[in-house]
């Protein structure tokens, strides 16, 4: 018997880090090392990788994720370009590790056995492990990578051995098999109670759910702003894909031991997100906490994983999050370069003497609280909530709606601070370089699909699976 | 008790006490050794569980390449100032979650797996698990190629600091 | 043989792996934990696939995986505190933090 | 293009283009027959969201108050041009009363409770902002912070309502989820969970602190916010929701008592108060709470013509207030008096509203506080779901209001208007676009009472009271007292507002740093307490690091433990 290789899934994943190889050589061999040599054949890679992604069946639950994970990394890649000027960011590099973690994300995501989900996992992390300490000769960026990396690979040895758990437990690591070697296992509950909570472990890690969320503030300030971009939307997107189907397709006999676990794990990780978020005074650590705390509601579905709400709505919240999130990043990145701060203060009054940067700030700010007008926020939280009260969720719904109260908090004193009145001398921009243009061009893209989901959420809704 | 039992017995004593010892040496380099003798006492394990294969690249990897490589780290970053103490104050609370680790998974594994045996049938042949990588985990197998490739960039891109840009 | 023998040798090296992750000053050293936490999985998967003589080999398959796995840590890891090293002078955890 | 919309005018047509729409659509329904017992088709409602469809419906009794909360919208957006025309934020200003108004619309117009849930929220901001206008002073900045946070507590009662609705009538409509007679389910949970989320919105006791603490904002907006919309739209919703919890005896007469304690505590401190606009806004208070009443008594169309005739009034008294200031430059009790000369629209106007207030015939304020206490004696006689009991005590605490109301109402008319003026006090008439709207709500004072039923014994009853009232105080007034009482505990609001200044902010400040010192410090609380005292100093000291990545492998690790506990003690 042999298992045969599924290139639906594989083969964009192929493309991409293929892609990542012509990056690194292009930059390796090309006289002048722009940012646009080994960029432009990222951008192509992900493209053609769509491409072969919609050759296959577009609308199945994996092409989702993997569609929001390629949208994502060429979203960052694009957006990335504000930060040719540096002269510590090799740009060949930076490429290829960018789509070797969106191919270990697609591999997550389509993966059918643990083998290929540890493997894909790591192809993941260690990439962007890398990424966040890549900056050159930055003292703050090698810290921030080295805390991820040692909660990275302590996650990845517990999740491991549970992992070992679960195959002495069924016999086999494959989905399918593991589905019927748990529906009537030879050994206690609590065994198989153990061994899928350290399974779990590794995808809460990545999804930044606590307790795994400690390296999340650290990290997001330490690094680059379009790469805690990409940590933030695409790496998560990649974690939640390959939870939600590991939880649904190998695991759902399971249900008893992961479902108080999960709804646990989703009501914390909001609370203290939002918590941690009122505090902060710099719009990354802000963006950082807030991450954390809409892992919960990603997460928080998953209670409800054996109806068919349970499955999509988090899909659909995701897209929604991951959109805003990247539009916000994004923007951050270009304030930053062009005025060197990311501080609350600094951004004052931005949506009046900046309104190309102001704008879609504010846009991303509401649509992460889900406050109208930018209703496309306020219909993914309903979407995620629903579910949740359908299965008797009901204490989970209301830690639920307590949360959004309190992000409403700090996401509208964001959206105030960017419409107050500038103090001080108006901001002038100086005419930028072409690079930021392009970033900032994203960053407007961004802020017009939010624009339209706004007027027309049906549109996500019904595409989404 | 058969003889490969008593092997194995011995094996995991000087498995777990050099391990011990090695996570609380204070020498440096004493630790990098008690982990080399840790790791061969495991591959000894392997090779009773006639797992040959594995128990090879075992030897191979870990006492051949990434403990000569932790040697040379340790060599690289030796401090000047003499160091305090070789753990940090968070050893208490370290030790009781070793402990509790350790027994809650010693707990599991006697709750969920006692009484059961390893027949002594020949499992892990070179041929054998070839065959099993090269057919059935061709896929795993050609991520992992990008796994090491990925870190191997990481590892350079991140050492070359202040260089040529 | 007692399929318990290597388990419980695994527990025993996973805890005794944790607490040189959670305990030892040396950032190197810790490293060296988790390289002790990711032997004791190799173990259970060893030990799983020779009591379930799996057609598969999927045990010892995920192990070689896992040691490969394991060495590109290390290699990732060692750079990055080689680098922590020549930023900050000290590779110890306390002094990484300040 | 800029001059257009530099124009206040332009704020003033975009008011008048709504409240004409909003007329348009309104007035037809005035005359429909039944009330919220209206009866629907009930098939066809399927819970309305993800559309979010608005489904905007309106009953005779909703008309009513679009009707006067446009209107009431208008003319202060038409006072804003004269009263803050020059403000810098003008512009920002007259943005957000439309903003308001149409979230206002939203509330009273929608069927689908999610768009309620919606339009409320946003009132709740709008009212932030607007309170906060001038964010230069403290005080402004910590009533608007003081009232958002404490409307948003109470909308966690509106949230959890509005889920347990749906929960038990399967749709967010309230159309579809009207339940037929004797059928309500969960009468007493939706009833407390509305009564949480309306005492927050119409600053009942014990959420009441915010109110009075909202009056650094701009006094139109007060007028618009405590007259006409915000917390009218309290009481609006208690009466809206009635048919879900009128069977509920836990429910109404936990809204007997707070109406009751609310509407005597908000007589008594407007009793005493030494500024006006404070006054109004305890006032305010008290009204409220006496259409409350009228709610808990099983008759929501008592407290909503009251909440017209007071919307129009108050809406009056605030705008009145605000000439005054513009004449005086404060709104304390001591810089007024001897008005009637040099301002005399402002003083007849006002003197109308005051007699509203005290509740002198023919005024609308009469006719539908006799409502509100006939409605309370009926349900004496054990009409409603309340016990006999508690209806007889809050119809003797209402009696007893309305003499306190008379009499506050009489001192605060004494004491602004009339009297000897404060030396040194050059007043002048305020300009006609302050004074216009002022006359078009007067004449409403008296135009609103027509058609309102009129019932004999309550009508005297209520007069001789108020009689009493206004003629104590004008006796103590002529024997020469300077009217002028401030009994300390009644003075310091009893010392209610305490644990909302105090405590509240303190004990959200500190969760919110206790998570971020979590993270980073308080697990190194466990390593210096478990090593010996006399070690600790400078060790100890260096513990206590931040980014330390072993504590966070730490944290990490112990969650893990937690949670496989958790897998394995649940499973």
């Amino acid at each position: 018997m042999t298992i045969p290789i599924d290139w639906t899934v594989a083969g964009p994943a192929t493309i991409v880090l293929a892609g990542a190889l012509v990056a690194l050589l292009v930059d390796a061999f090309y006289p002048r090392r722009t940012w646009l040599g080994s960029g432009l054949p990222a951008t192509v890679a992900l493209v053609a990788a769509g491409g072969e992604l919609l050759r296959g069946d577009a609308g199945t639950y994996p092409f989702a994720f993997s569609a929001i994970v390629l949208a994502g990394t060429l979203f960052v890649v694009v957006a990335s370009n504000v930060m040719n000027f540096e002269n510590a960011m090799p740009p060949g590099e930076y490429h290829f590790l960018l789509l070797s973690a969106a191919a270990g994300g697609l591999l997550m995501v389509g993966a059918r056995d643990i083998v290929t989900l540890v493997v894909a996992l790591e192809l993941l992390s260690l990439p962007s492990i890398a990424l966040v300490g890549l900056r050159q000769g930055d003292r703050v960026a090698i810290r921030s990578a080295w805390t991820f990396f040692l909660a990275s690979v302590v996650s990845t040895a517990i999740t491991l051995m549970g992992v070992s758990l679960l195959y002495g437990i069924a016999g086999s690591l494959d989905y399918a098999k593991l589905r019927d070697g748990l529906a009537d296992p030879r050994v206690p509950d609590g065994v198989v109670a153990v061994a899928v909570v350290l399974t779990v472990v590794g995808l809460l890690f990545k999804l930044g759910a606590v307790p795994f969320h400690v390296w999340i503030p650290d990290t997001y300030g330490g690094t680059s702003v379009m790469v805690a971009g990409f940590l933030s939307t695409v790496s998560k997107a990649a974690a939640l894909g390959a939870l939600l189907t590991l939880l649904s397709v190998a695991l759902p006999s399971a249900h008893d031991a992961w479902q108080p676990v999960v709804g646990i794990v989703a009501a914390v990780t909001m609370t203290i997100g939002n918590v941690g978020a009122l505090r902060q005074d710099d719009a990354i650590g802000l963006l950082a906490w807030s991450s954390i705390a809409q892992a919960g509601f990603l997460l928080a579905p998953a209670v409800a994983i054996g109806t068919s709400e349970g499955l999509t709505a988090p899909v659909q919240y995701l897209a929604g999050y991951a959109l805003a999130n990247l539009v916000a990043f994004a923007a951050l990145a270009v304030v930053l370069r062009l005025r060197g701060s990311t501080g609350l203060e600094e951004l004052r009054g931005m949506a009046r003497s900046d309104p190309w940067m102001g704008i879609p700030l504010v846009l991303a700010g509401l649509t992460l609280a889900g406050f109208p007008p930018a209703v496309i926020g306020l219909v993914t939280k309903y979407v995620v909530i629903r579910p949740v009260v359908d299965s008797d969720h009901v204490w989970l719904a209301v830690v639920m709606g307590v949360n959004v109260m309190l992000g409403l908090a700090y996401y509208l004193r964001l959206v105030v601070i960017l419409c107050d009145r500038p103090d001080g001398d108006p901001y002038v921009s100086p005419s930028p370089p072409v690079s930021v243009r392009i970033a900032k061009s994203a960053v407007l893209l961004g802020a017009g699909a939010l624009v339209v989901l706004s007027a027309w959420p049906d549109l996500l809704l019904t595409h989404l699976p | 008790m058969s003889l490969t039992e008593l092997v194995f017995l011995v094996l995991a004593v000087v498995a777990a006490g050099s391990a011990l010892l090695s996570m609380t040496s204070g020498q440096l380099v004493h630790s990098a050794l008690w982990l080399v003798v840790t790791l061969g006492a495991v591959a000894g394990c392997f090779v009773l569980m006639t797992a040959e294969f594995v128990a090879w690249v075992q030897v191979l990897v870990y006492v051949g390449s990434v403990v000569v490589l932790v040697i040379f780290a340790l060599m690289l970053t030796r401090q000047t100032s003499a160091t305090t103490a070789e753990v940090t104050g968070n050893r208490w609370i370290a030790a009781a979650l070793g402990v509790v680790a350790a027994i809650g998974l010693g707990a599991t594994m006697v709750a969920g797996f006692r009484g059961e045996d390893i027949e002594g049938r020949r499992i892990g042949t070179a041929g054998s698990i070839g065959q099993a990588l090269f057919t059935d985990w061709v896929l795993p197998f050609e991520i992992l190629s990008g796994v090491l490739l990925a870190a191997l960039i990481g590892a350079i891109v991140i050492s070359r600091s202040g260089s040529d840009r | 043989m007692p399929l318990l023998y290597p388990l419980l040798l695994s527990s025993a090296l996973f805890g005794i792996g944790l607490y040189g992750v959670l305990a030892r000053r040396n950032a190197v050293l810790m490293l060296l934990g988790v390289e002790l936490m990711l032997n004791a999985v190799n173990l259970n998967l060893v030990a799983f696939d020779a009591w379930f003589a799996d057609q598969l080999h999927t045990g010892q398959v995920l192990t070689l995986f896992t040691i490969a796995i394991a060495a590109a840590e290390i290699g990732l890891g060692l750079a990055i505190v080689l680098a922590l090293f020549r930023a900050l002078r000290t590779v110890d955890v306390d002094g990484v933090g300040r | 293009m800029r001059s257009v919309l530099r124009s206040h005018w332009l704020y003033v047509a975009l008011t008048a283009v709504l409240a004409l729409v909003a007329a348009i659509w309104a007035v037809p329904h005035l005359s429909e027959p039944g009330w919220f017992a209206y009866a629907p088709d009930p098939t066809g409602f399927t819970p309305p969201l993800p559309t979010l469809s608005p489904d905007l419906f309106l009953f005779p009794a909703s008309a009513q108050i679009v009707l006067l909360a446009v209107g009431v919208g208008l003319l202060v957006q038409i006072y804003s041009t004269a009263y803050l025309g020059h403000h810098q934020r003008y512009r920002s200003y007259a943005m957000v009363i439309v903003l308001f108004l149409v979230a206002m619309i939203a509330v009273v117009g929608t069927t689908n409770l999610w768009v309620l849930l919606v339009g409320w929220e946003v009132m709740g901001l709008c009212s932030y902002l607007l309170i906060g206008h001038e964010w230069e002073t403290g005080e402004a900045r910590a009533g608007a912070a003081k009232a958002f946070l404490v409307t948003r507590i109470a909308d966690l009662g509106l949230v959890l309502a509005i889920l347990v609705i749906g929960e038990t009538y399967g749709t967010y409509d309230l159309l579809g989820a009207q339940p037929l007679d004797g059928e309500a389910k969960n009468a007493t949970a939706i009833g407390l969970l509305v009564l949480v989320a309306v005492v927050g919105k119409s600053a009942q006791f014990p959420l009441h602190s915010w109110l009075p603490d909202a009056m650094p904002g701009p006094t139109p907006i007060t007028a618009l916010i405590h007259a006409a919309t915000m917390v009218a739209a309290g009481v609006y919703l208690a009466a809206r929701m009635l048919p879900f919890y009128a069977d509920s005896t836990v429910a109404l007469t936990a809204m007997a008592v707070i109406a009751g304690i609310t509407m005597l505590m908000g007589a008594l401190f407007a009793l005493v108060q030494t500024d006006l606009k404070r006054a109004l806004a305890w006032s305010t208070v008290s009204q409220l709470a006496l259409m409350f009443a009228a709610v808990a008594a099983s008759d929501p169309e008592a407290g909503l013509d009251h909440l017209v005739a007071h919307g129009v009034f108050k809406a009056l008294l605030f705008l009145g207030c605000g000439c005054l200031m513009h004449a005086v430059g404060t709104s304390a009790l001591s810089a007024m008096g001897g008005m009637r000369r040099p301002m005399p629209v402002t003083f007849w106007t006002m003197t109308i509203g005051f007699a509203a207030l005290a509740g002198i015939v023919p005024t609308a304020g009469f006719f539908t506080k006799d409502s509100v206490l006939h409605a309370l004696e009926s349900a004496t006689e054990g009409d409603g779901a309340l016990a006999g009991g508690t209806a007889w005590a809050l119809f003797v605490v209402a009696l007893i209001t309305s003499l306190v109301t008379a009499a506050y109402a009489t001192r605060l008319w004494l004491k602004t208007l009339l009297g000897p003026a404060p030396g040194g006090l050059d007043a002048h008439e305020a300009p006609l676009a302050m004074t216009g709207p002022l006359v078009v709500l007067a004449v409403a004072t008296f135009a609103v009472s027509i058609g309102q039923p009129f019932h004999h014994g309550i009508g005297v009853v209520s007069t001789v009271i108020a009689a009493a009232g206004i003629g104590l105080v004008l006796l103590m007034w002529r024997r020469g007292s300077s009217l002028d009482w401030a009994p300390a505990p009644l003075a310091a609001e009893l010392g209610l507002d305490r644990p909302f200044s105090r405590w509240v902010p303190r004990l959200t400040g500190d969760v919110a740093s206790a998570v971020v010192d979590l993270d980073r410090d308080a697990v190194d609380v466990y390593p210096r307490g478990g090593a010996a005292a006399a070690a600790l100093g400078t060790r100890g000291l260096a513990l206590v690091q931040s980014r330390n990545v072993q504590r966070y492998a730490t944290v990490l690790a112990a969650g893990v433990v937690v949670l496989v506990v958790v897998g394995v003690v649940v499973s």
